[in-house]
């Protein structure tokens, strides 16, 4: 595959890992930002290639782990009427709610379907004029032009059995929490490639300038990653600090102009709660006036959720790399993957479900070493 | 978030008032929405996200850059990097 | 009459002294639950479907053949040797590229029995029809049965019908169940794997499961991909003739069909058995182009993806080679390749280099792989 | 290895060349349809079933084993005989007075087994999970089958799982599929009843299938009335005990559990496979009150009632009374009783004497028996 | 079960047998008006106990006989409709009109069910709000207040989604038919003993006057089918005609008040068209004006129904005693029980559906000889 | 037409406005309307056609009729009825 294959070839990334080890002389903290790269970094094995002086730490970029536990339950509520069809991506679709995931629901009746593209949901609720099709809409920047683009066209088909249930979340304002904290131990970022694909990446100068710390916009294939490495380790050893664009064959500064104007006209920033972290002021989106009516919130009025994330759970500081899954009293005890408690247990990118697959391991062997030597 | 695969554009059509395409993705081809895409022709690579695509590859800059890298991997044939001793 | 060696078709026991190591590659959020209600994961043939099998079945039943979980029971009746195995079918759509459900439970009970080294001789098929299947649809997959069991050489014997209640069922589920004789000195067992074996694999994975996928109306996929769906018998006689001829016929440790979980879930079960690590070589693995784009657009990984026309032996270094050249002259293992090998470490866990060289954990998914967005 | 005989899972062949009598008493309009889809009937156990079987399956795999149609195929391998029996289970409810889905899966088997003389050895177990099934009621389902094969004495050593949507499943299907041995020389097959046999009833009739009528919500009825699920094994031992006894195994022409379809529908079988008539004493034939009731409410005969625990044999008149008193000993046979003989003529029918001294034909049924308002 | 094993007794029926001999001296045609005591008779072997000279004729009492074809293909094209729950007695299901049964329809998606009250319709109506019911209201006096009592509860209770498609046809007008025939065989007629358990047999009184004939107005056991042999046998042989009860335990000369009032209320008289036989006039009960809006023939507008029964069918002839199925050309040739033409062969109580379980075997041996003497 | 079995009243109720009742038959026991017999009492005999009561079974007059019969039965003991030879 065009485009692919070339970013995942062993010995260009070889002497990458090698211009790396040449250029770092101390130890430095980089956070990926996007999930999709936290998800390319294991499935790769990055992270076991670079020097041990490398640390990546895993961003808040994976919507699944930053919807509230509120807005799962709203969900849950909706999903489980029986006027309804509820659409979702899939990877929705195991995260627990209070009491259970979207699977049970399913299987308790509830029409619950996974779908490919928000698309989809103008045919389903073609098909059932008699049902409600909720979507939930999740996402960062990168899939508000296509949650943007069903509310637009439910709205200009007239198709009012249409609604959405919004969980839009952005990623500059993230950043600026993290680099805000006292405890931060971030020194550099690598920028999400796809966020930017569709915003650009003026607005994270000024964060770069303000914080003094260097963010490489970066592509998701295993070559796109060591070379933001590269270069974020670079900018470090010199002391500079920049936006720089890792990923220039797919974006610029500017981003997807037509996408900006359609998210412009449907929704407007607010603020918005990220699991694990509390309120943040103006890092999420929700939709204008205009098209509040599609708002499934205010169209299925769901009463009393109140939802309570353990007093124990540290989640908040680890998805700002503030602290690390060790440091929590329930790692790997009442806290597990089977049985998350809190966000970054959620899901699989989450630093506390990666921690507890390799650090019950590490007790008793280095997979990586012995990955490696035994060969 | 934002799984985004790159693919082909191999066929434009308008479907009830949207402009779409068919786009290949290694052996197989699936359809995806070219509104934020306008400048669009039958052959250009796409960046793909949710059935939308939201940006044309830049099909210069990537061989540029690649170029790049490339050299990279020609230079310095005997320095294998070695391993790491932990997993830290 | 006494009892050897048997087991039960499922994938992998998660016991709880034994918490499950996170997919580091798998769906995006993993939780388990224990649910109340059955899910559409207990089918998947990950975690759930083990947790399940484990503790409303294998609790239950606990005996020595049982407790073997292969794919099928070796029975010692009479001083023979009788492999017996039972699956359902129950896909979604009856009639796919490369095959249609008929097809798929003659072969799938073939390649159960043939995995442990069985010729097939006998097949039982239980028929579940909804009210309302067009009875040329029946007839169809009727025909498919015969054609697949005529090329497999084994004969139906008996059968059952049951109809239900339209909305009670989906058109057609199937149950074969065989009978077959190891007639051989073969010592085939998931737990045999010893470090240093190599792991073998016929050919592309994923065909079947993407092709199925690519059926879907909401995915609506376009390819040239078939089901690889086929039986392996002869294939597997090919590589006990090719052992018998290098004087190790045990050096066939295991035989497994990578169906429901895929490559993953199957390797799994098997480093788990023999108490052993594996180390996989991505790059060595074949996938076509069409699974790789199905799989990249929707956040899959092939190594779960089911196959049903594929075989994973584990075998011993001696003998690997020559299996592999045997193997690729066989129609259905022209792509025959040694993917990785048995290690001492870490037990029970299945590592594979990266092809940019990195080391991931495989392990097994806790259900279905869903498609993802992030 | 070769093969003596063997059978399908069914009821009555109906051939074109022999077109059937309609049932002087059947459900009321009798009509049969060349059905494009399939309905209702075709799993009724009755002519729709028949035609079904012979049309779809049996002219497409026509071979000598399958060709017997008995409930059980008998197969030789390495001069063993060796009994192999599938059936699927889809009751509607899974739990009803006297049994559940498990039992009567684990008993069908075993009692497909034990009619042709087969010690019950081995059981393989397929389930098809609905989506949303309760996983309590699947654990207590497997509970019960775990208790049946105790008590059989029979060892599930093999199974698989699968889950459908829901609304495409009926909470649980079990396919179960069973292997015997057969370790006397027995003769035992639908076609050697003979001029001057008995036939033998074990019990009551229509106990299981009003039992579960009874549990349907829109009939509404209330009675003490339990399904009759019971394993058999260990009554056709003590039978075939006798009958060795007697020096007269082969006395034992033939034995059938009437499930589907009922005592009218297997004695049918047997006359045609015979090429033999019957005459049968409606007076002798047990009937339970609250069975009677129902029937006589809905305008059902229980001739056509299935059954989960009795057996019809049919015997050498030397040895019939022996095998009545035996029997009677037997918790399972208490009611034995003779209910008619066989005839030279009219071939391929059942007669029935009645109670008030008439004589009326006993046919198959097109499909499912329907009540009645007239 | 009481008031039903005395009447199966073997001893007292051929002490009636015996009678029924001694008193015969020549042949007698009697016709069974009612399928339910056809069904008896033949369940019971009955036929074959009586002398040879006693010649018993099925009468037309078949509701699933005599209900026309168009009225079975109007069912049909209801119960096709994706809104509509058709409910019917079993009897009615396996019923060909011109495209398959209502098996066959249900297997295509049709919601039919069984009832085996016309009061579960309640319960389903109630329990469908979306749905239309629609109750296939066959049958003969009998059931007609059952079918009246459904539409009054209906209209009371206020379900509207509730309608009925009525074929009910009476006894008296039938049998008029059958005597007024210039070919006319029968000699006697076994009355209807359930339908005059509803009605009384006053009615059959004129009848029996006009044409001289006997009626017995007769159970269904088995002991009260040959009573009401010997009873109309022994009015024969005196040359006497008039109207007795042999079920006097059961119904009385006015029958049932409360419910002829009830069908009073709710149905009028009206022509009614009998499958083989035609239009008989005043035959029949229809909706009154008030309860019209219950008429599933009203509501739901089935087009074009055109139905032609085969030309060569003498059903109407053989339901009416005049001929009997030999003299049919198609008779186990072109039509058999699997594929009927016509009315009689539709129904196992038909003549021509009973005649060919018979005729078939009769070629090579006589049933009931062997059934008797190979004891 | 017209399948109707008696049975016996065990249980007397109304039930959303009806008159309703427990009918035995045999071993079992079903709802029957009784709005047609409303002089029915717990453990009078009705018979009983597609759910509804349609007749009180008159128990005087069915001994009275029974007798005559089973009279008629122990007479001519000796008369064994002779078996027809045809089936016409
Ligand atoms: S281990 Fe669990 S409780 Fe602890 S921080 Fe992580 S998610 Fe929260
Ligand atoms: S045999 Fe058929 S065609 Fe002839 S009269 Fe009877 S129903 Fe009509
Ligand atoms: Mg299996
Ligand atoms: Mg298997
Ligand atoms: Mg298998
Ligand atoms: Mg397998
Ligand atoms: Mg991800
Ligand atoms: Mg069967
Ligand atoms: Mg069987
Ligand atoms: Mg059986
Ligand atoms: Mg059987
Ligand atoms: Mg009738």
């Amino acid at each position: 595959m065009k485009f692919v294959d070339e970013y995942r070839n062993g010995d260009i990334a070889a002497k990458l890992v090698q211009k790396i080890r040449s250029v770092q002389t101390k130890p430095w903290v980089i956070m990926e930002v996007c999930g999709g790269q936290t998800h390319s970094i294991v499935k790769n094995g990055i992270d076991h290639l670079l020097p041990a002086g490398i640390e990546l730490v895993h961003g808040p970029g994976c919507p699944v782990c930053v919807t509230p536990l509120e807005m799962i339950d709203r969900a849950h509520a909706i999903a489980r009427r029986p006027d309804t069809i509820f659409c979702s991506f899939g990877d929705m679709l195991r995260v627990p709610g209070t009491h259970g995931d979207l699977f049970s629901i399913k299987s308790q009746g509830g029409d619950v379907r996974v779908v490919y593209s928000p698309l989809d949901c103008l045919k389903i609720a073609q098909a059932n004029p008699d049902k409600q099709v909720v979507f939930f809409a999740i996402g960062f920047e990168t899939t508000a032009p296509a949650n943007a683009m069903l509310a637009w066209r439910a709205k200009q088909q007239g198709l009012d059995n249409i609604s959405l249930l919004i969980s839009q979340v952005l990623v500059p304002p993230a950043i600026e929490s993290i680099l805000g904290s006292p405890q931060n131990r971030v020194q550099a970022f690598l920028g999400p490639g796809h966020v930017c694909t569709v915003v650009g990446y003026a607005e994270y100068e000024p964060l770069s300038a303000h914080f003094r710390v260097p963010i490489v916009v970066t592509g998701f294939e295993p070559l796109d990653i060591l070379e933001g490495v590269l270069m974020a380790v670079e900018q470090l050893e010199t002391g500079r600090y920049a936006v720089e664009n890792q990923y220039s064959r797919v974006l610029d500064r500017t981003g997807n102009r037509p996408a900006q104007a359609l998210i412009a006209k449907i929704f407007e920033v607010s603020d918005r709660k990220w699991r694990g972290v509390g309120n943040i002021p103006q890092s999420g989106l929700r939709l204008r006036d205009e098209f509040r009516d599609l708002d499934a919130e205010l169209r299925f009025q769901v009463s009393d959720i109140s939802t309570m994330e353990p007093e124990q759970c540290i989640a908040g500081q680890i998805l700002q790399g503030i602290k690390r899954p060790h440091d929590c009293p329930a790692f790997g005890t009442t806290c597990t993957p089977q049985h998350p408690l809190g966000a970054t247990m959620v899901s699989a990118e989450g630093a506390c479900a990666a921690y507890y697959a390799y650090g019950r391991h590490l007790k008793d062997t280095d997979i990586v070493t012995i990955g490696e030597t035994s060969r | 978030m934002c799984l985004a695969i790159p693919g082909k554009v191999i066929e434009i059509r308008s479907q009830s008032g949207m402009r779409m395409a068919r786009v290949a993705f290694g052996g197989v081809t699936r359809d995806a929405c070219l509104e934020y895409v306008p400048e669009t022709r039958i052959g250009d690579y796409v960046l793909v996200h949710v059935g939308f695509a939201i940006s044309r590859v830049d099909e210069d800059e990537a061989r540029r850059t690649y170029e790049a890298l490339a050299e990279l991997g020609q230079l310095d044939e005997l320095d294998i990097p070695e391993l790491r001793e932990d997993g830290q | 009459m006494s009892t050897t060696k048997a087991s039960q078709s499922t994938t992998a026991t998660a016991s709880d002294e034994n918490p499950s190591v996170t997919g580091a590659f798998g769906s995006c959020p993993l939780p388990i639950f224990d649910h109340p209600n059955i899910v559409m994961g207990h089918g998947s043939g990950g975690k759930l479907s083990a947790e399940l099998i484990d503790k409303i079945f294998v609790q239950r039943f606990r005996n020595p053949i049982l407790d073997r979980m292969d794919d099928q029971a070796v029975l010692e009746i009479g001083g023979m040797r009788l492999a017996f195995t039972t699956d359902s079918f129950v896909v979604t759509p009856l009639f796919f590229p490369g095959g249609d459900i008929g097809h798929l439970a003659v072969n799938g009970t073939v390649n159960d029995l043939a995995m442990c080294g069985a010729r097939p001789l006998y097949l039982s098929a239980a028929f579940i029809l909804e009210e309302g299947l067009p009875t040329q649809d029946l007839a169809r997959v009727v025909e498919s049965m015969r054609d697949a069991a005529n090329a497999a050489n084994i004969q139906l014997v008996t059968g059952d019908t049951k109809v239900v209640n339209r909305g009670k069922g989906d058109k057609v589920f199937i149950t074969t169940t065989g009978i077959g004789i190891v007639d051989r000195p073969t010592e085939m067992s998931a737990d045999r794997a010893q470090p240093g074996d190599k792991v073998i694999l016929s050919g592309f994975i994923g065909d079947h499961g993407i092709t199925i996928l690519s059926q879907r109306e909401h995915l609506e996929f376009e390819s040239d991909l078939k089901s690889d769906c086929a039986p392996l018998h002869s294939l597997v006689e090919a590589m006990l003739n090719e052992a018998e001829a290098n004087g190790n016929i045990k050096g066939i440790r295991c035989m497994r069909d990578p169906t429901r979980g895929g490559v993953a879930t199957v390797l799994n079960e098997i480093a788990r058995k023999s108490h052993v690590g594996m180390r996989l070589h991505e790059s060595s693995i074949p996938v076509r182009e069409s699974v790789r784009g199905a799989c990249e657009v929707l956040g899959l990984d092939p190594l779960y993806v089911a196959n049903e026309g594929k075989l994973l032996a584990v075998v011993a270094p001696q003998i690997a080679d020559q299996l592999i050249v045997r193997m690729r002259k066989h129609p259905l293992g022209t792509e025959s390749q040694i993917i990785g090998e048995i290690t001492g470490q870490p037990r029970d866990m299945v590592l594979m280099k990266t092809s940019i060289g990195g080391t991931r954990v495989v392990d097994v998914l806790f259900g279905e792989q869903m498609p993802r967005i992030c």
